[in-house]
């Protein structure tokens, strides 16, 4: 049934991959997207990878389906009908490729197969000794956190580089913010969606701390918790007004927090140094598998702060741009 | 001063004077008298070296290490000094009449002249001191860039366009054919120390050394062997003391000392001799007398002589490829007598354009009577460069007729006796149109004797002098040319004088 | 304490001090900090070099978990030299970047570029220390994206920044999604992300997977190194950036890739000359020089001098490629020597035209008229670096093209031996056109005030190493040599 | 042979003091001066080859014409007129000193040297004449003689390697600077075309130094015989029908000199002291003749008062026994009587008398015949009286330089030249002389190879320098076209790579994704 | 029958990709690159949690009833990945509306003419 089930997404996956391809007007394709990306948090699911799945969902289909939006409104909906609509040779190329890579895919370990050496070699290590070593029960927290805790801080500082370069391109000299009564709050019109978000931005609200916490123990963790609490503040925003959500959150809090994020991180990394040990190894803090816990959390907490604060950033920084007749 | 105290200071001392000079840039007197002091210096520091040298205790000087077997290294031998004498004598002469020409010309930027006049003094003696072929391609490219702002001195769009034509050529040549070359001699013989009896003897096969010879001929753009001459005609556009710089002390004087180096330390006289030099005699004579024959069509005095310097040159590349002790001996006794001869022709063109601001051969009808002594130097200067017995030109035409001989090279006795005649032919014309035609007798648009234009600026005295000393010494060189033979004979395997 | 974790403080330091740095008001606190960090940071770097020298390969587990498990940093000969030309050149940029940019950016929005900078700094060395792929990857990211924003930072000056910084930013991201993907087919049939890893058990993989996985990450690496077809984002990116990041970049950014090149094949493929079934031997030296004529020939007709020296920098990196080609010790240490004198050139002429570009607000050809009046001092070092570029003797240019053409030599490849000495006369047309422009007569006569005090150190540096080097190129040539000998010598 | 080159300082050559003095008379402006200096060198010169008792460089009869030389550079010094002589006197005394150098020049290589010395200032004197023809004569004389010089060196550089056609160089060179027939028209025009002091000087040494060494190097030549008796005949012909005294004198010159060149061929040590006296008697009457004819020619043709004695004793100082021109005239008819040639004795005497009569006689009548209104002057006087004094000492003393010159006088010789002169006399003295009309210029196609050819052939290889040029210049803009052609394909080819939107850069990635896919598989 | 079923994922996968890049190179607008980039990335996603799959296996977390669990490392790269293409987009995005105020279109054929190399330098309209 699973394989079935399997087929039926993926080939829901390729449709809506072409028909991205031949729409012309961007909001549609922009909803195709967001579809595109909760398609994926099923197969996420289907495949065994809940984080994965809770991360694309927040990230993948919240976020960058809400940024594309905002730059939408900017840069205009419609995509110009005339010009190279189908390029024959990138056509023809892409074929061939496709072609050779599938030749290619032909000696791969079938899929799901247990004996692949992708699951013999470094996975059971994990599997068996994290309880040991690190001892949470979500394996894919503690590699995350304290394995290759190392490449999750530098991909904190990708997503800090992401606000810092959003607040330089728009941010700063090039600001153009929005006026007074630009974007006015139509308390008249939207009633329904006002009763909605009273109601539910205090839930999510709760349910970010939730998540962040208990990423040891279930899927979850700093980036689904930050991009949860990020949705919330964007859902206010979005509702009640962009001027209300720069008031609640002014951009100098939101850029110190971001950059406090990444210190937290580091910090922890450079406390262990100083204690003596490697960098980034959490025994230093206490005996071992408490020490890794308290590092985890630590290092969560700081990703928490950054992906947040980002998250808002970026929605701010759009949001907030006149447009150009 | 040890040996190698005084080959640095020969190569520093020209440094020195040229920051000196950036230094004193202010005040022009002061400049000058730095110029001339620097000079002095080197003439007296070559002349030291000189005289101390001993074949048995030069030992190499080694400077720095580019690349393993690639090192900058300083040795004195006999050749290098002949050319560092020439170089080292004529500049203080140079420099005497460039003072006088410059001011009389009231040319701009004269401190960047100086200094890179200086430069190029001090690369020509790396040139000549070089131990290593590395060295030596060092020093001549550094040679071709600092002689560029030399050439392109007056920065009009011509003078533009003229250097820009002189250093494509020169560094094209340097780059691909002579780095290309010394690449190959260095893999194939190992080593690229100038050793006496050669280093490629027995590593490659005769046909390959002959394409290695044709390789350094014209990978050396400096000896204007035809038809990669194009660059001399193109340098006309300097003003004449760089010209003589350039055709008769450093620049093209560097290029044929190369090829003899290369034909004694790194070919050996003998490889060459047993036939692989062969192609380039043909090539050799070809480019003397075409360059001579085209020096004959040249109305402007600078192109006439740029033509008769590439016929003169061809001459000593000729040498090379003879191959054979005397033949090499003739080589370098052309260099010295050519630079002697061919800066007297610089300096009296020089001296003419000066007085009477005249650059053709049809309009200077007449001159000479106002400037006897110049054009009498300008006569012994053509005559010496034609080779005639009472100036020193004759002693290497006599010897290469003599080696060419001793090969049975019947053609090139013929050719040698005709360019004789060709350069008679375009040399002696200017002089006896100055001196015996009445004024505007056969020049167009000559102006009727009562005024001359703005008139004739007198010559500078500065001006004067040089041509009439260097015409002196071509009659000097005539008796002292034996006493230069004996001096590089055992360097050259030159067993009992002809 | 600090010798013993300077292997990741290296890349941690530039990495931790960037947001404090954004968070900074003044401008001028700013520029004054990523100097100091730059400078710590090239301390370390030379800490490293120090310790590497005689061949000890330093293994610093990350976290303190053993290499196949946790990420683990492998800093041997050629990561060490790596990382110190990187956080020299950084160093050499932050002493000037702050004048420089004076005019074209907001005082508001220059702590922010800074941070950026040294993100990108910390990303490029991230890269160059890592032992483990992935990790290359993220890093890869972090230069990159500060990568984009720095040049779209032009925008300033010339509005075509903008779309510079987009075209890389496409081309880019392709390009490290190729990679990922590579590292996705390698992990299949490995198992592993560790480097060393990597390398032992490739050799027992099944071939096809191998053979895709290299393709991708060879043409992923291709795409950063702007190999010939792929190199269209590398002019707009030079030209079009702030000139302090046009400098650095000019003398880091595609250097990492052939880095990244050298350390694939040799060290996780394990086949020296080789990544999967792409032959070095066989790829690199028609592709290099390609690149070779066609960037010295495109550098002839361009109108603006930066774009001169971006397309010359593809003509040298094609001559790396070369030298990569022939293989063998002798020719990654002529590649290495490459990289490193034409990083030092070539840096030095970019912050020349910086200066220039500070003084006279163009860089165009026919707007350097009276270059060599007004400015003399920046005019001779423009002809010192063209000389180099040239291959002129006494200048490290000579060291590396002699390298290169005698490997080729004696090996007999009359096709690499022609190409490089034809394109170099090339190279001789490009840079007359910069001496000619310098000495043309100025249309006006501009004010005469040669190059703003806070050039003169690192154009000075530069010019003197250029100089340097060509004179005593012993030092740099035991480096490579060692580096070579050790990457060939194979992996621990 | 570079020893014999090698001019080594210690003993000079014995012309050096008349080397210098030239030297020095072209610096200084003023003529009375130049001309002092050239008193003070002769005299020194001559001071220093025979008083002061080294021992002697020459033997007594090159010494006796190195004297002759040093007395016809006196007349020239007496003899120069006014300022535009300087260049002539300067040239002169250099040339006059290269000549006693030649003459005592021990090897061919010295030779060489001083003959190419004589050359360069032989040219600059007729050069001096400052008409366009002197120039142009000048410069063919030059080259030439320079022909010469090379075609002597190469015989010198092929000698020293010992190849048997090295000797036909030589002679070939010695023949040319000794104007023998086929080039001999550079004689007469630059005799002709020079100034009058100029012509004074070159009458002497150009062409004896050739004809001693010719003396010294081919003696016995069995072709020189013959050849030197056509010389003598065929220069005589246009003597007869020649009106220009100069233009006569010259073609009587070459006649003279074919003479010698009979004895030189004839080689018997009696001949070539023949060869030697008529040398040096040739020197005096000539130059005496050029001097007389000079004074005529510088008065515009009407001859001055005091001028016909000395042109009647020129005349006859041709062929009257006791004077100059006779006594060697006499040796060499001797030796070729006893060496069986008597016919050739006579050929020369009758040429003798030819000479005596349209040279001597008929100038004497034409010129002579209405007295000028001024006088000669002082100076001219001066140079004219020391020349032929010098002729009568030579006449009465000539016999002791050669142990040859006073036996055994044949009687046929002598009555065949009383003869020859009286039927010469009577011809040119009656209006029988009418026969030989008499016109500026005549034969002048005999003079060959004219100047104008000699300039032509050298400045010939100036149109193929041109035809060189056009072809250098036509390949050079070729090679430009066709590497501009292929630089803007290359330009062409690397844009269209480099230039193009965002989407071509993802399609040239895809593409080189699929080759390099593709080739790895493969 | 079992080769299709156990390598349809990466064929999927590749599919995708080859769309994605498709978009990349066909279409004109930047922001419709942008999405084709986007999806170009989670093809790559999935790709990589394919790999990572075991049959009958649960999530990697820890719990006392199970023993066989699918391998952590894809998931934990993925979630790296994952943000890191957030992060090109909003910054793909930013220069997309800075271009769209500076050149006036964000379609690549209108850019082309106004960003070729030979144009004089013309600094941003300032706001």
């Amino acid at each position: 049934m699973e394989t079935l089930l399997m087929i039926g997404l993926l080939a829901a996956l390729g449709a809506l991959a072409v028909t991205i391809a031949f729409m012309d007007d961007l909001l549609v394709v922009t909803m195709l997207s967001g579809i595109f990306s909760f398609t994926c948090c099923a197969i996420f699911v289907l495949f065994d990878a809940p984080d994965v799945a809770f991360t694309e969902a927040c990230v993948g289909a919240g976020v960058s389906t809400v940024l594309t939006l905002a730059a939408i409104r900017l840069t205009g909906r419609r995509e110009k009908r005339v010009g190279r609509r189908a390029s024959a040779v990138g056509l023809i190329v892409s074929t061939i490729c496709g072609l050779a890579l599938v030749y290619g895919t032909l000696e791969l370990p079938r899929f799901g197969d247990p004996l692949a050496p992708a699951n013999q070699h470094v996975a059971p290590h994990y599997l068996n000794e994290s309880a040991a070593e690190i001892g949470i029960p979500n394996v894919i927290t503690s590699v995350l956190g304290s394995y290759r805790g190392y490449d999750t801080m530098g991909e904190t500082v990708v997503v800090f580089t992401a606000a810092l370069g959003v607040l330089m391109l728009l941010g700063g000299s090039q600001a153009r913010p929005l006026r007074r009564g630009d974007a006015p709050a139509r308390a008249d019109r939207d009633v329904i969606l006002r009763s909605i978000a009273t109601l539910f931005v205090p839930m999510t609200l709760f349910l970010a701390p939730y998540v962040q916490f208990h990423g040891a123990y279930s899927p979850g963790g700093g980036f689904q918790a930050g991009a949860i609490f990020g949705g919330a503040m964007i859902l206010y925003g979005l509702v009640f007004g962009i001027d209300r959500l720069n008031k609640l959150v002014p951009e100098r809090v939101l850029k110190v927090i971001a950059a406090l994020g990444v210190l937290t991180y580091g910090g922890t990394g450079l406390v262990t140094l100083a204690l003596g040990h490697q960098f980034l190894d959490y025994d230093a803090l206490s005996p071992r598998p408490s020490g890794q816990q308290i590092g985890l959390t630590a290092i969560e907490f700081g990703v928490f702060m950054t992906v947040t604060c980002v998250m808002i950033l970026l929605f701010q920084r759009f949001a907030s741009r006149r447009s150009e007749p | 001063m040890s040996p190698h105290d005084l080959m640095l200071t020969a190569i520093l001392l020209p440094l020195a004077t040229a920051l000196l000079i950036a230094l004193t840039g202010r005040s022009p007197n002061i400049r000058e008298a730095v110029t001339l002091a620097g000079a002095a210096g080197l003439a007296v520091t070559v002349y030291e070296l000189i005289a101390g040298f001993d074949a048995a205790t030069a030992q190499p000087l080694v400077i720095a290490e580019i690349l393993p077997g690639f090192a900058l290294m300083l040795r004195a031998e006999p050749i290098g000094l002949v050319f560092a004498g020439v170089a080292a004598g004529l500049w203080g002469l140079n420099s005497l009449y460039s003072i006088g020409y410059m001011r009389a010309e009231h040319a701009p930027r004269q401190t960047r002249f100086y200094a890179c006049f200086a430069l190029a003094l001090s690369a020509a003696m790396a040139i000549a001191m070089a131990g290593t072929l590395a060295t030596l391609f060092v020093a001549y490219e550094v040679l071709t860039l600092v002689t560029y702002p030399l050439v392109v001195h007056w920065q009009t769009e011509g003078a533009i366009a003229g250097a820009r034509r002189y250093l494509a050529y020169l560094l094209a040549t340097s780059l691909v054919p002579f780095l290309g070359a010394i690449l190959w001699t260095w893999i194939a013989a190992g080593t690229l120390d100038f050793t006496p009896g050669g280093i490629l003897d027995g590593k490659l096969g005769d046909g390959l050394l002959t394409v290695l010879l044709l390789l350094f001929a014209y990978g050396v753009g400096k000896a204007a062997l035809m038809p990669l001459h194009g660059w001399l005609p193109a340098a006309m556009v300097a003003p004449t003391p760089v010209s003589a710089l350039l055709h008769a002390v450093a620049v093209v004087k560097a290029g044929v000392f190369t090829l003899l180096k290369i034909a004694v330390y790194i070919f050996g006289i003998d490889v060459i001799g047993r036939g692989v030099g062969d192609v380039l005699i043909v090539i050799a004579a070809a480019s003397v007398i075409a360059a001579s024959v085209i020096a004959m069509t040249k109305d402007d005095l600078k192109a006439r002589l740029a033509y008769s310097t590439v016929a003169q040159l061809a001459m000593v590349t000729l040498a090379v490829a003879i191959g054979s002790p005397l033949a090499i001996g003739a080589g370098i006794l052309q260099l010295v007598m050519h630079a002697w001869g061919k800066i007297t022709l610089f300096f009296g063109a020089g001296a003419i354009q000066i007085a009477t601001h005249k650059k053709k051969l049809s309009e200077i009808s007449g001159i000479g009577v106002k400037l006897p002594l110049l054009m009498a130097s300008f006569l012994v200067g053509s005559l010496s460069v034609a080779g005639l017995p009472p100036f020193g030109g004759m002693w290497p035409k006599f010897l290469l007729l003599e080696a060419a001989s001793a090969r049975d090279l019947y053609l090139l006795v013929g050719c040698l006796g005709l360019s004789t005649l060709l350069t008679l032919g375009y040399l002696v014309p200017i002089f006896v149109t100055a001196v015996f035609r009445k004024p505007g007798e056969d020049d167009p648009h000559a102006l009727p004797e009562g005024d001359h234009g703005h008139g004739d600026g007198p010559l500078p005295l500065l001006a004067l002098i040089p041509p009439v000393v260097t015409a002196a010494g071509c009659v000097v060189l005539f008796v002292a040319a034996p006493a230069i033979l004996r001096f590089v004979a055992p360097a050259i395997g030159l067993g009992a004088l002809p | 304490m600090i010798a013993q974790h300077a292997a990741v403080l290296v890349v941690v330091l530039p990495l931790l001090c960037a947001p404090l740095v954004a968070l900074l008001r003044d401008a001028r606190i700013a520029g004054a900090a990523v100097l100091i960090i730059a400078a710590l940071d090239a301390a370390l770097a030379t800490l490293l070099l120090c310790q590497t020298l005689d061949g000890t390969v330093i293994s610093y587990a990350l976290g303190n978990w053993a290499p196949p498990i946790g990420i683990e940093y492998r800093i041997d000969l050629l990561a060490a030299a790596m990382a110190c030309l990187l956080s020299y050149a950084a160093t050499l940029v932050a002493l000037f970047l702050p004048v420089s940019l004076r005019g074209t950016i907001a005082p508001g929005d220059q702590p922010r570029l800074f941070a950026a900078f040294l993100l990108c700094l910390a990303g490029l060395v991230g890269i160059v220390v890592t032992g483990d792929i992935f990790n290359v990857f993220v890093f890869l990211e972090i230069s990159s994206l500060s990568t984009y924003v720095l040049i779209a930072m032009g925008a300033g000056a010339d509005r075509r920044a903008l779309t510079a910084a987009f075209d890389y930013l496409v081309l880019g991201a392709t390009g490290a999604t190729f990679f990922v993907i590579g590292i996705a087919f390698l992990y299949v049939v490995t198992g592993t992300l560790n480097m060393a890893d990597l390398g032992e058990r490739m050799a027992t993989a099944p071939k096809r997977a191998v053979i895709v996985g290299s393709s991708f990450i060879f043409v992923g690496i291709a795409l950063k190194a702007a190999m010939l077809p792929l190199h269209r984002w590398m002019p707009n990116a030079y030209a079009y950036a702030p000139a302090g990041i046009g400098t650095f970049l000019a003398m880091t950014a595609t250097k990492v890739s052939i880095y990244l090149l050298i350390r694939m094949s040799d060290f996780v493929f394990d086949t020296p000359g080789e990544i999967g079934r792409v032959n070095f031997a066989a790829l690199l030296p028609p592709i290099g020089l390609a690149m070779l004529v066609a960037g010295s020939v495109i550098a002839v007709t361009t109108k603006d001098l930066r774009r001169l020296l971006a397309y010359s920098s593809i003509a040298n990196l094609g001559l790396m490629l070369v030298a990569l080609g022939l293989g063998g010790i002798a020719g990654i240490a002529a590649a290495l020597v490459n990289l490193f004198n034409h990083a030092i050139i070539k840096g030095g002429m970019f912050a020349t035209t910086a200066a220039v570009l500070h003084r006279r607000g163009t860089t165009r050809m026919d707007a350097l008229a009276g270059l060599s009046r007004d400015m003399p001092v920046a005019f001779g070092f423009l002809v010192l670096g063209g000389l180099a570029l040239i291959g002129v003797p006494l200048t490290a240019g000579f060291v590396s093209k002699l390298l290169v053409v005698k490997l080729a030599f004696e090996q007999a490849n009359w096709l690499v031996v022609g190409g490089v000495m034809l394109t170099s006369l090339i190279t001789v047309a490009y840079v007359w056109r910069i001496v000619e422009a310098g000495m043309a007569a100025p249309a006006k006569t501009a004010p005469r005030h040669d190059l703003h005090p806070a050039f003169l150190l690192p154009v000075g540096l530069l010019g003197a190493a250029t100089i340097g080097l060509g004179i005593w190129s012993e030092p740099m040539l035991t480096l490579a040599g060692r580096i070579a000998a050790q990457m060939i010598g194979g992996a621990p | 042979m570079t020893e014999a080159l090698a001019l080594d300082l210690a003993q000079l050559p014995p012309g050096w003091p008349l080397l210098l003095a030239g030297l020095l008379a072209g610096l200084c402006r003023l003529p009375i001066a130049a001309r002092n200096i050239g008193y003070l060198g002769m005299l020194a010169s001559l001071w220093l080859m025979f008083m002061t008792g080294a021992p002697a460089v020459l033997q007594p009869l090159d010494a006796a014409l190195a004297i002759a030389f040093h007395l016809v550079a006196g007349a020239g010094l007496m003899f120069a007129a006014a300022h535009e002589d300087r260049m002539a006197v300067a040239a002169g005394l250099v040339a006059t000193g290269a000549a006693c150098a030649a003459l005592a020049s021990r090897s061919l290589g010295g030779l060489m040297i001083w003959t190419e010395v004589i050359a360069i200032a032989s040219a600059l004197i007729v050069m001096a004449g400052g008409t366009p023809a002197a120039v142009r004569a000048g410069l063919a004389y030059l080259l030439l003689q320079v022909l010469a010089g090379v075609l002597l060196l190469i015989g010198i550089a092929l000698d020293s390697n010992g190849t048997v056609t090295a000797g036909a160089f030589v002679l070939l060179a010695l023949l040319i600077k000794a104007a023998a027939p086929p080039v001999h028209g550079w004689l007469i025009h630059a005799y002709a075309a020079a100034s009058p002091t100029g012509s004074l000087f070159l009458s002497a040494f150009a062409t004896k130094v050739a004809v001693i060494a010719l003396a010294r190097l081919f003696p016995g030549e069995p072709a020189l015989i013959w050849l030197g008796l056509f010389m003598a005949v065929m220069a005589v012909i246009p003597t007869l029908f020649e009106s220009d005294w100069r233009r006569l004198l010259t073609w009587a010159v070459v006649s003279q000199l074919g003479v010698m060149i009979a004895g030189i061929g004839l080689g018997t040590p009696e001949a070539l002291d023949g060869v030697r006296l008529l040398a040096i008697g040739h020197v005096i009457y000539a130059t005496l003749l050029f001097l007389v004819a000079g004074a005529l020619e510088a008065r515009g043709g009407k001859a001055p008062a005091g001028l016909r004695p000395f042109a009647l004793l020129a005349a006859l100082t041709i062929g009257l026994p006791g004077l100059a021109g006779y006594l060697g005239k006499a040796v060499i008819g001797e030796a070729l009587i006893h060496a069986g040639l008597g016919w050739a004795d006579i050929v020369i005497v009758i040429v003798g008398a030819v000479v005596f009569a349209t040279a001597g006689l008929r100038p004497l009548i034409e010129k002579f015949g209405t007295p000028g209104d001024d006088r000669i002057t002082s100076r001219e006087g001066a140079a004219a009286l020391l020349l032929t004094l010098a002729g009568l000492a030579l006449g009465s003393f000539g016999g002791a330089l050669s142990p040859h010159a006073e036996i055994a006088f044949h009687a046929t010789p002598l009555i065949v030249q009383g003869i020859a002169l009286a039927v010469a006399a009577l011809v040119m003295l009656t209006p029988l002389r009418r026969i030989f009309r008499q016109r500026p210029g005549a034969f002048a196609a005999l003079a060959v190879p004219l100047p104008s050819w000699v300039i032509a052939a050298v400045d010939g290889f100036g149109r193929l320098g041109a035809l060189l040029d056009r072809i250098g210049e036509t390949a050079g803009g070729f090679l430009g076209g066709g590497g501009r052609l292929v630089g803007q394909a290359a330009v062409g080819l690397a844009r269209y790579v480099s230039v193009g939107g965002v989407g071509d850069g993802v399609l040239w990635t895809l593409t080189v994704l699929t080759i390099v896919l593709i080739v790895s598989f493969g | 029958m079992s080769d299709l079923v156990g390598l349809f994922p990466y064929w999927a996968v590749i599919i995708l990709m080859m769309t994605g890049l498709y978009i990349v190179i066909a279409q004109g607008n930047l922001v419709k690159k942008l999405i084709g980039l986007g999806i170009f990335q989670v093809s790559v996603f999935v790709l990589y949690i394919a790999i990572g799959v075991v049959d009958g296996a649960t999530p990697p977390i820890l719990s006392p009833g199970f023993n066989s669990y699918s391998n952590p490392l894809p998931s934990v790269l993925i979630l790296t990945a994952i943000v890191v293409g957030v992060a090109t987009l909003a910054v793909g995005l930013a220069l997309a509306v800075r271009i769209r105020e500076s050149f006036g279109t964000i379609e690549e054929e209108d850019l082309l003419p106004l960003t070729v190399p030979e144009l004089p330098p013309e600094p941003e309209a300032r706001p």
